[in-house]
C-alpha cells in the first residue's frame, strides 16, 4: 500500500462569514506530481497557505504521511518535509540572492552549531551555489534581491523552496512571469527534482505546463473540488471547460504552445 | 471641590497635549511619518512670536502690544519651517528606495531638524526661559471657584472645529485619497498621477499651522517661552497619541485628554515625581494590551501570500 | 503619432537598464515589446510614465514633450501604466483602489466607469467593499487593470497584464485589449504570452540587454519564430540563466 | 597616552559597545529607542553592586550586562507584540519608566546619584569593546545573523521558512540589552559616578542615530556610526573657532573673536543627519558597498557590470 | 614669557547653558585684572579652557587632559554639582586642586583631598532667610515646600534640608510637593498649596521652574510670600516672574553693594556680558564665586611660592593643596572667609524683589570656622 504523502480530508476555511474554501477532500500520492488549478479566486492559494500553516482551517484534517499535522505551527511544518513556494514574490529584499537561498536550508538546521557556524566557506553555502547554479542562476549569487527582474525572482523563489529539500514542494504559479522557453526548462527541472522522488503539488495557469508536468489534476472553483483526475482529460470536462478555462478552449493549441488558450480570443 | 478643580486642571493642561498630539497623529495617519520636528515648530511659533513683540517688529510696530501680530508672523514662520522639513525629509525618502525600516528615515531626519531648529533658536535668543509679553487681562476664569482658563478653553474648542474639519477632508476628499495612497505606497500613486510634491506639503502646512496656534496659545497662557519649551510637551503628546492609536484623529483627542488626566491626578495623589512612571507606565500597558493603541488599526501589512 | 519616443535612456545609480531605445504608437495601434527577463521591459514602461526619470531621450505624447514631466501630467494627457506586480493599495477597499484610478479625471462621472469595470470583473463587483489585501492574485491583477481603465486613458501601457490570470480570463483579457481598442485606445504592450500578444498587436519591438534589437509587423515577428526564440532567452541551455549571462 | 585621548577612547569604546547593543534589534527589524534605559540598567547594577557589596569590577561589569540582557529579554515578550512605529515608542516608553523609577529610589540614590569605588582605565572598556566588535562580527556571520536579517524583512516568510521567529527577535533584543547594559557598567566604572539624569531620551536618540547613520545592514555600521559622531563634537571642538576667525578675517575683522556657541556642534551634527537620510539613507556602511570592496577582483560580476 | 597654566572647565552648552555659561565672563576679568597687576610670583596666569557642554563625561575628560596634557596646577570648575561629583574622582586620582563653580549639594567634599569649594550650603543660606523673615516680623505659622524632583540640589533642599529647617523653626509645613524641571504645567500643585493656604511657599527649583510656579500660585489667587535659597537667586528672575514675582524673597552669596570692589565687578561684568550679547540685569553669585575663585587660587598660590615651572609640577601641586589648608581669604564675596573642611564659610545676602528691583532684605556675616 503507498501512503499518500498528503492527504486532504473535508477542508473548509470561513474568513469571517466568507466561506473560501468548502469541503474539499484530495490526496497527494507519494512522488506524484499533482496540480491545483482553479479560476481567480477559487482558493487554491488559501489551500496552500492552509497547507503550509499560514492559515488554521475551519473544519476537516490535512495529514502528511498520514500523520494529522493540522496542530503542528507553521514553523515546525517545513522541517516535516515540505516546502513551498509564493505566488506574489516573497524574497528577503535586503538578502542577496545565495542568503535567500541559505535562508530556505534552514528547515534543514538541526543543532546549536548549525545555527552558530559561519556560513561563508561552510557546507551550506557551497550547496546553495550548486543549487543556483543548476537554475543557471549563478551570476547573480551576491546581488540583493531587491532589484532584479521579475522572471528570476520568480525561479529564485522555486530556488529557496528547494533547498530545504522538501519531500513535498508546493509551488504557487511558478512559471508565472516566465517565457516559453524558460517555462519549458523550468518543467525540466521539475521533472528532474520529481524523478529525485521529490512529490509535486503545483498551482499553474498555464495549461501547456501543467499538462507537461503533471498527471493528476484538481480542480477547485468557489472553493469546491469540481474536478479531480488526469490533466489529459481535463480539458473535457464541461464545468472545468466552463468555469475555468474557457467554453472554447482548444486543446490542440494549448499542447503545441505550451501556453494554454494561446491564440483563442483572436 | 478640590477634585473637580483638579479634573478642570487636567482638561486645560490635556488640551495642551491635544493640540500638539492631533498634529502629530495627522502625519503618522496619512504619511505614516513620526514627525519628530512637531514639538520644535511648537516651540519655533512661540519664541519667533516673542522675539518679535520683546525686539520690535519691522516696519515700527514696535512694543510689547504688538503681541498679537508677533505670534501671527510666528505661525506663519512655523509653517514656513515645516515646509523645508518636507522639502528634506518627505520628499527626498519616498522616491528614493531605502532600507525596510523605511519609517525610520524620514523619522532621523526628523530628528536632524530637532537639533538644527532648536539650536539655532537658543544661538539666536539663548536658553533662558522669556516672559512672554502676553495681553494684560486676567485670563482667568472663576466659575463658582473653580478655575478655567480662556485660552486653553478656547484652544479645546478650537481643537474640535479643526478635528472635525479635518475627519471630514481626510474621508471623504481627493486630497485625502491621494495621500492615503502615497502613504501607502509611493509608487503606485505616484504612477496614477498624484503628485505628492503637490499634496504633500499641504499636511506640512497644517501641521506648522496647529502646532504654530499650540505654541501661541501656550505663550498667551503661560506667559512664560523658551526653547526647551516643546520637549515634555512632544512627548507626552506622543503618548497620548498612541494611546489614542496612531492616526486616528479622535483616538489623539482622547489620549491627549488622557494623558493630562493621569499626570494630574498621578501629581494630586502621589506627587509630581511619579508622573513619569505613571504616564510612560500607561503607555507601556496600552501596548502591552492593545498593541495598536485605543482606535488603532493594526499596521499596514505586507498583503497576502 | 500618438507616442514617439527616440533614443531613450533609463538607468538605475550605475545600471543602464534601458539604452538608446526609440519606438512609437499611433493612435489607436496596439503595439508590443517583448523581450527575455531582465531585457529592459519594465524599466522603459516605467521610463515612459516617468516613475523613473529617463537619463536621455525624448517622449513626445500627442505632440507635446513630456520627457521630464512628473507622472501626473501624463496621466493628465492621456498615458496610464498598469505597473509590473499590480501594485494595487492594499490597505484600501476594492472600490476606493478604482477611484484611485480616477484621480486625474477633470470630469466627476467616474460612477459609470466603474460599473463597467465591475460588469466586466465579477469577483471585483463581489467583493467591493472589501480590502484589497484579501484578493487571490489574480483578482489583484484585474483590480489593477480595472483601476487603470477607470482613468480613461487615450493609452494604456500594460506590463505582464496576463500574469496570474486563469486561461478563461486571459482570453478575456485580450478580447478586452482588442475591444479598447476598437473604441480608440492605444495599447503598448508587453507581454511573456509572445503567441497572445503578437496575435493582437500590430506591431512589436524586440529588447536585449535594453537595446531595441528588432522592430516589425507582428505577423513577420510570429513567422521568425528563429530569431524572436533567439532573443526572447532560447538556446541558452536549462532555465536559460537571464541576461546577465550574455557577457 | 594623553589624559584626553584616554577619556575620548573610553567614551568612544562604551558608545561602540552601546552602538552593538541597538544594532542588534535593529537589524532584526526592531527600533530600539529605550537604550537609555538599558544602559542605565547596567550602570546601577554596576554602581551598586561595587558600592554597595564591593564587588570587583569583573563581577560588577560582567553581571551589569546579565541583568540588563535577562530584564530585556523579559521585556522583550511584551514589548516585541508591538510593531513599527508602536514598537518604537515602546522602548522608548520603558526606559521612561527605568529612569523615572530610579529617580524614586532611595537605595540607588534618586537624584543624588551613585558614587562608584572602583576605576577602570580606558584599556578595559577599549579591549571589551574589540571583543564586543569581534563578537558581532561573527554574530551576523552565521545562520542565527541571517535568519535576524530575513526577520527584518519579513516576518511571516521568515517563519514559514522553519526559522522560530519570537525566539530570534527575543535573543536579537536581549542580547542587545545585554550588551547595552555592558556599557552601562563600564561607564559606571570609568566615570566613577552615575546620575540617572544623564540617561535621558537624548541619550537614546543619539544611540540610534549612530546606528541608523552607520548603517545596519552590516557590522561595520555601529562601529563606523559611533566613531564618527563621537569624534564630531571633538574635532568641532578644536575647529569650529578657527573657522569662525578665518570667517571673521574674511569680512575684515582682525582681532580675536570670541569662540562660537557651542550648539553650533549640534546644529553641524542635524545637518549631517538630515543629509545622510537625503543621500545616503541606508547608512554610511552598506552591504552593496562591502561586497564591492570584496568583489572587486570577481570576473562573473564585472562582466555582469558590463552587460546590465 | 612662561606663564602658570590653570585649567578652567565651563559648560557654555546643553542643559545648564543658561546658568552657568556667563561665568566665562566672570573667569576672564579675573585673570585679566590679575594679569594687569604682573601676574603670579612674576608669571602671567593662563586659563586653559575646556567646555563640558553640561555633560558630566565630558568634565572627567576634562580634567584627565587638563591634569594629563595641559599640565595645569589646578582646575576651576566645573560648574555645577552633577559634574564636580563625577570630576571629583580623577581630581583625587590625578591629585590636582578642583573647585567647581556653583556646586553647593552638601556634603559634595567629603572626605576629598583635592575637591575645594567656593560656595555656600543650601542649608545655611534657607536658614538665614528664615532668621530674618521671622526678625522683620513677617508671618511665618505655616509654609508649603515645592521643589524639583530631578534636580540633585533642588531635590535635597525640598526633600531634606527645608523640612528639617522649617520644623526646626516651629513652622507648621505640608508633605513637600514635587514638581517635574521638564513639566510647565503646575495648576495641580498649586491647587493643592491653595487648600492649604500658607503663610509662605517655599520653592527649590531652578529659575524657570521657580517662575511657572509663582505665576501659577498667583494666578490662582495666592497673596502669600513666595521665598528659596541660592537655587533661583538670579538678579534675572526679576524680569522672568515680572510683576508677579514681588515680594519674592531670596538668599544670594553676593550683594553687588557689599563693598566698592563688588559694585565695581558688578557694573564691569554686566557690561562685558553685555558686549558678548548675553544680557545680564546683574552678578550672579556663581559670577562672583567664580571671580573670586580666581583670586583664592592665586593667594594660595603666592602662598605655596609655585613657579609653573613644568618639571616640579607634581609637587607645586601637591603645595597648592597644602596651601589650600587655614587659608584665609578676602574678595568681593565676603571679607576674612575661612573653610570649614573643604567649603567656604560665606556670607548670606537675603534678597527681595520689591517694586520689580533686587534689593537687599537683610545680610548675614559668613559664620566662623572651628
Ligand atoms: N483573509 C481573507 N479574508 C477574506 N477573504 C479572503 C481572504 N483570503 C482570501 N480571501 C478570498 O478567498 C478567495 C480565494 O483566494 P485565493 O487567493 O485562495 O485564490 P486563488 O485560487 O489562489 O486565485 P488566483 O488564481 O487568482 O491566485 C478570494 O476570492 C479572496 O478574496
Ligand atoms: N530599481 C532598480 N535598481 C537597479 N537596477 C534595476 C532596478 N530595477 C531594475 N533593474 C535592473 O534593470 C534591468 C532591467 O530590468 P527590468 O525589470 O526592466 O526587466 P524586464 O525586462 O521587465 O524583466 P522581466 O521580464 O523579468 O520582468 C535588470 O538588469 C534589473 O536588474
Ligand atoms: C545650576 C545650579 C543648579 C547649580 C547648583 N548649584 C549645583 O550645585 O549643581
Ligand atoms: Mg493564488
Ligand atoms: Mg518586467
Amino acid at each position: 500500500m503507498t501512503t499518500d504523502m498528503l492527504s486532504i480530508e473535508g477542508v473548509s476555511k470561513n474568513f469571517g462569514g466568507l466561506s473560501v474554501i468548502s469541503e474539499v477532500s484530495f490526496s497527494v500520492p507519494e512522488g506524484g506530481r499533482v496540480a491545483l488549478i482553479g479560476p481567480n479566486g477559487a482558493g487554491k492559494t488559501t489551500m496552500f497557505n492552509l497547507v503550509s500553516g499560514v492559515y488554521r482551517q475551519t473544519a476537516g484534517a490535512i495529514r502528511l504521511r498520514g500523520h494529522d499535522i493540522s496542530n503542528v505551527p507553521s514553523r515546525k511544518r517545513v522541517r516535516l518535509g515540505m516546502a513551498r513556494s509564493f505566488q506574489n514574490i516573497r524574497l528577503m529584499p535586503h538578502l542577496s540572492v545565495i542568503e535567500n537561498v541559505m535562508l530556505g536550508q534552514q528547515a534543514r538546521t538541526k543543532s546549536l552549531a548549525d545555527m552558530a557556524m559561519p556560513l561563508s566557506g561552510s557546507r551550506w553555502r557551497r550547496e546553495a551555489e550548486t543549487l543556483l547554479g543548476e537554475m543557471g542562476l549563478d551570476t547573480y549569487p551576491g546581488e540583493v534581491v531587491a532589484t532584479l527582474p521579475y522572471g528570476i525572482r520568480k525561479k529564485i523563489e522555486v530556488v529557496r523552496a528547494l533547498a530545504a529539500q522538501p519531500q513535498l514542494l508546493l509551488l504557487d504559479e511558478p512559471a508565472a512571469g516566465l517565457n516559453q522557453t524558460e517555462t519549458a526548462s523550468l518543467r525540466d527541472f521539475l521533472m528532474g527534482i520529481s524523478r529525485r522522488g521529490v512529490t509535486l503539488l503545483v498551482v499553474e495557469h498555464d495549461m501547456g505546463l501543467v499538462r507537461s508536468l503533471c498527471d493528476h489534476a484538481v480542480v477547485l472553483n468557489f472553493g469546491r473540488k469540481i474536478y479531480e483526475g488526469s490533466t489529459q482529460t481535463v480539458h473535457e470536462d464541461p464545468l472545468v471547460l466552463e468555469a475555468y478555462l474557457g467554453p472554447r478552449h482548444n486543446v490542440a493549441q494549448g499542447a503545441v504552445t505550451n501556453n494554454g488558450v494561446a491564440g483563442d480570443a483572436a | 471641590m478640590l477634585l473637580l478643580q483638579q479634573i478642570v486642571n487636567s482638561l486645560m493642561l490635556g488640551s495642551v497635549y491635544v493640540t500638539v498630539a492631533v498634529a502629530f497623529t495627522l502625519t503618522i495617519g496619512i504619511l505614516n511619518f513620526l514627525n519628530f520636528t512637531i514639538p520644535t515648530l511648537f516651540m519655533f511659533a512661540a519664541m519667533i512670536g516673542w522675539a518679535l513683540a520683546y525686539w520690535g517688529l519691522p516696519g515700527g510696530l514696535t512694543g510689547p502690544s504688538y503681541w498679537p501680530v508677533a505670534l501671527a508672523v510666528g505661525i506663519i514662520a512655523s509653517m514656513i519651517v515645516s515646509l523645508v522639513v518636507e522639502r528634506f525629509t518627505f520628499r527626498i525618502m519616498k522616491t528614493k528606495y531605502g532600507d525596510s525600516t523605511e519609517h525610520a528615515i524620514p523619522l532621523v531626519s526628523s530628528l536632524g531638524f530637532l537639533l538644527i531648529i532648536e539650536n539655532l533658536v537658543r544661538i539666536g535668543y539663548g536658553t533662558d526661559a522669556q516672559r512672554f509679553p502676553g495681553p494684560s487681562a486676567d485670563l482667568t476664569m472663576s466659575i463658582g471657584g473653580i478655575f478655567v482658563r480662556v485660552p486653553q478653553f478656547v484652544s479645546l474648542l478650537f481643537v474640535v472645529v479643526i478635528v472635525i474639519g479635518l475627519n471630514w477632508l481626510l474621508r471623504t476628499s481627493r486630497l485625502g485619497r491621494g495621500l492615503r495612497a502615497i502613504a501607502e505606497n509611493p509608487d503606485a500613486a505616484n504612477i496614477l498621477g498624484v503628485d505628492m510634491h503637490r499634496i504633500v506639503p499641504v499636511v506640512f502646512m497644517l501641521t506648522g499651522l496647529l502646532c504654530g496656534l499650540a505654541g501661541a496659545l501656550f505663550a498667551i497662557n503661560y506667559g512664560e517661552v523658551s526653547p526647551q519649551m516643546g520637549e515634555d510637551i512632544g512627548t507626552k503628546a506622543i503618548a497620548g497619541m498612541v494611546v489614542g492609536g496612531l492616526g486616528s484623529i479622535w483616538g489623539a483627542v482622547l489620549g491627549g485628554l488622557i494623558v493630562g488626566l493621569t499626570e494630574v491626578m498621578t501629581i494630586h495623589l502621589f506627587g509630581a515625581d511619579t508622573v513619569q512612571v505613571a504616564v510612560w507606565g500607561l503607555l507601556l500597558l496600552t501596548l502591552f494590551i492593545r498593541p495598536q493603541g485605543l482606535f488603532g488599526h493594526s499596521a499596514i501589512g505586507k498583503g497576502k501570500l | 503619432m500618438l507616442l514617439d519616443v527616440s533614443r531613450l535612456d533609463v538607468n538605475y545609480g550605475r545600471t543602464r537598464a534601458v539604452k538608446q531605445v526609440s519606438l512609437s504608437v499611433r493612435e489607436g495601434e496596439i503595439v508590443t515589446v517583448l523581450g527575455a527577463n531582465g531585457a529592459g521591459k519594465t524599466s522603459l514602461l516605467r521610463g515612459l510614465q516617468g516613475a523613473v526619470r529617463p537619463a536621455g531621450g525624448k517622449i513626445l505624447f500627442d505632440g507635446t514633450d513630456l520627457t521630464q514631466a512628473p507622472p501626473s501630467a501624463r496621466v493628465r494627457n492621456g498615458m496610464m501604466l498598469v505597473p509590473e506586480g499590480r501594485q494595487i493599495f492594499v490597505s484600501m477597499t476594492v472600490h476606493e483602489n478604482l477611484l484611485m484610478g480616477s484621480y486625474m479625471r477633470a470630469d466627476a462621472d467616474v460612477s459609470r466607469d466603474m460599473e463597467a469595470i465591475y460588469d466586466r470583473f465579477p469577483n471585483l463587483a463581489e467583493r467591493r467593499n472589501m480590502k484589497a489585501s484579501v484578493l487571490s492574485g489574480g483578482e489583484q491583477q484585474m483590480l489593477a487593470i480595472g483601476r487603470a481603465l477607470v482613468g480613461r486613458p487615450r493609452l494604456i501601457m500594460l506590463d505582464e497584464p496576463s500574469l496570474g490570470l486563469s486561461p478563461l480570463f486571459v482570453g478575456k483579457l485580450f478580447e478586452l485589449i482588442l475591444e479598447l481598442n476598437k473604441s480608440g485606445i492605444s495599447i503598448l504592450l508587453v507581454e511573456q504570452n509572445t503567441t497572445m500578444a503578437l496575435e493582437v498587436a500590430s506591431r512589436g519591438y524586440v529588447l536585449e540587454l535594453g537595446s531595441a534589437v528588432l522592430e516589425d509587423d507582428a505577423a513577420a515577428l510570429s513567422n521568425n519564430t528563429a530569431l524572436t526564440e533567439a532573443y526572447l532567452g532560447g538556446g541558452h541551455g536549462p532555465a536559460a540563466g537571464g541576461t546577465h549571462a550574455h557577457a | 597616552m594623553s589624559g584626553y585621548w584616554a577619556g575620548i577612547l573610553s567614551i568612544l569604546a562604551i558608545n561602540i559597545v552601546f552602538a552593538y547593543g541597538i544594532f542588534l534589534p535593529v537589524a532584526t527589524g526592531q527600533l530600539n529607542l529605550g537604550g537609555a534605559g538599558f544602559q542605565a540598567l547596567g550602570a546601577y547594577a554596576a554602581a551598586y553592586a561595587s558600592a554597595s557589596f564591593g564587588l570587583p569590577v569583573y563581577v560588577t561589569i560582567p553581571l551589569a550586562a546579565l541583568l540588563a540582557g535577562a530584564i530585556g529579554a523579559l521585556i522583550a515578550f511584551p514589548i516585541l507584540r508591538t510593531r513599527g512605529v508602536y514598537l518604537v515608542l515602546a522602548t522608548f516608553a520603558f526606559a521612561e519608566v527605568v529612569a523615572g523609577s530610579i529617580l524614586n529610589s532611595e537605595t540607588l540614590g534618586g537624584a543624588m546619584g551613585l558614587s562608584v569605588p572602583a576605576f577602570i582605565d580606558w584599556q578595559i572598556p577599549v579591549a571589551v569593546a574589540v571583543l564586543v566588535s569581534l563578537f558581532v562580527f561573527y554574530l551576523m556571520s552565521t545562520r542565527f545573523g541571517l535568519t535576524m536579517r530575513a526577520a527584518h524583512d519579513d516576518e511571516v516568510v521568515t517563519d514559514l521558512m522553519g526559522v522560530n521567529i519570537r525566539k530570534t527577535q527575543v535573543t536579537a533584543f536581549g542580547l542587545g540589552a545585554a550588551l547595552a547594559g555592558l556599557a552601562g557598567g563600564l561607564y559606571a566604572h570609568t566615570f566613577s559616578f552615575v546620575e540617572i539624569q544623564g540617561f535621558n531620551a537624548v541619550v537614546s536618540i543619539y544611540v540610534l542615530l549612530y546606528v541608523l547613520l552607520g548603517g545596519t545592514q552590516t557590522a561595520w555600521g555601529p562601529i563606523v556610526g559611533a566613531t564618527f559622531f563621537t569624534m564630531l563634537p571633538e574635532v568641532l571642538r578644536e575647529t569650529l573657532p578657527t573657522v569662525k576667525q578665518t570667517l571673521a578675517t574674511l569680512v575684515g575683522i582682525t582681532e580675536p573673536v570670541a569662540p562660537p556657541d557651542e550648539s553650533w556642534r549640534l546644529v553641524i551634527l542635524g545637518v549631517l543627519t538630515v543629509l545622510m537620510m537625503a543621500f545616503r539613507p541606508e547608512g554610511l556602511i552598506t552591504r552593496t558597498m562591502m561586497e564591492r570592496l570584496q568583489f572587486r577582483r570577481s570576473p562573473s560580476r564585472a562582466a555582469a557590470e558590463v552587460s546590465a | 614669557q612662561e606663564t602658570i597654566k590653570v585649567g578652567n572647565i565651563v559648560a557654555t552648552a546643553g542643559p545648564l547653558k543658561s546658568v552657568a555659561s556667563q561665568a566665562v565672563v566672570a573667569f576672564d576679568l579675573a585673570v585679566e585684572k590679575i594679569n594687569a597687576a604682573g601676574g603670579i610670583n612674576g608669571k602671567k596666569i593662563e586659563l586653559i579652557r575646556f567646555d563640558t557642554g553640561s555633560d558630566p563625561k565630558q568634565a572627567s575628560v576634562g580634567v584627565r587632559k587638563l591634569a594629563q596634557d595641559d599640565k595645569v596646577l589646578a582646575i576651576l570648575g566645573p560648574f555645577s554639582s552633577g559634574e564636580s561629583s563625577v570630576a571629583f574622582n580623577d581630581a583625587e586620582r590625578l591629585k590636582i586642586l578642583t573647585i567647581p563653580t556653583s556646586a553647593s549639594t552638601p556634603g559634595l567634599t567629603d572626605g576629598r583631598k583635592y575637591g575645594w569649594r567656593l560656595s555656600e550650603d543650601e542649608t545655611k543660606q534657607f536658614s538665614r532667610l528664615l532668621k530674618a523673615m521671622k526678625e522683620k516680623g513677617l508671618k511665618t505659622e505655616t509654609a508649603e515646600i515645592v521643589y524639583i524632583s530631578e534636580e540633585v540640589v533642588s531635590n535635597t533642599a525640598g526633600t531634606k534640608l527645608y523640612p528639617a529647617l522649617l520644623a526646626q523653626a516651629g513652622i507648621k509645613h505640608g508633605e513637600p510637593m514635587a514638581i517635574q524641571y521638564k513639566s510647565f504645567d503646575m495648576s495641580a500643585q498649586a491647587a493643592k498649596i491653595l487648600q492649604s493656604n500658607p503663610d509662605f511657599v517655599a520653592v527649590a527649583a531652578l529659575p524657570e521652574s521657580a517662575s511657572k510656579v509663582t505665576k501659577e500660585l498667583r494666578r490662582q489667587g495666592y497673596k502669600g510670600r513666595i521665598i528659596g535659597s541660592q537655587i533661583f537667586a538670579d538678579p534675572n528672575v526679576v524680569e522672568l516672574f515680572g510683576p508677579e514675582g514681588e515680594g519674592t524673597m531670596v538668599v544670594a552669596g553676593f550683594w553687588r553693594g557689599r563693598t566698592p570692589e563688588a559694585q565695581e565687578f558688578n557694573d564691569k561684568y554686566v557690561k562685558e556680558a553685555e558686549a558678548r550679547g548675553i544680557h545680564r540685569l546683574g552678578a550672579h553669585h556663581s559670577d562672583a564665586q567664580a571671580y573670586d575663585s580666581v583670586f583664592l587660587l592665586k593667594q594660595a598660590m603666592e602662598k605655596a611660592g609655585v613657579t609653573g615651572n613644568p618639571s616640579k609640577l607634581e609637587q607645586e601641586r601637591e603645595a597648592l593643596v597644602e596651601a589650600m589648608k587655614g587659608i584665609r581669604f578676602t574678595g568681593i564675596l565676603g571679607d576674612n572667609i575661612c573653610f570649614a573642611g573643604n567649603d567656604a564659610e560665606l556670607p548670606g545676602f537675603v534678597i527681595e524683589i520689591k517694586d520689580g528691583q533686587w534689593t537687599k532684605f537683610a545680610e548675614a556675616a559668613g559664620d566662623t570656622c572651628k
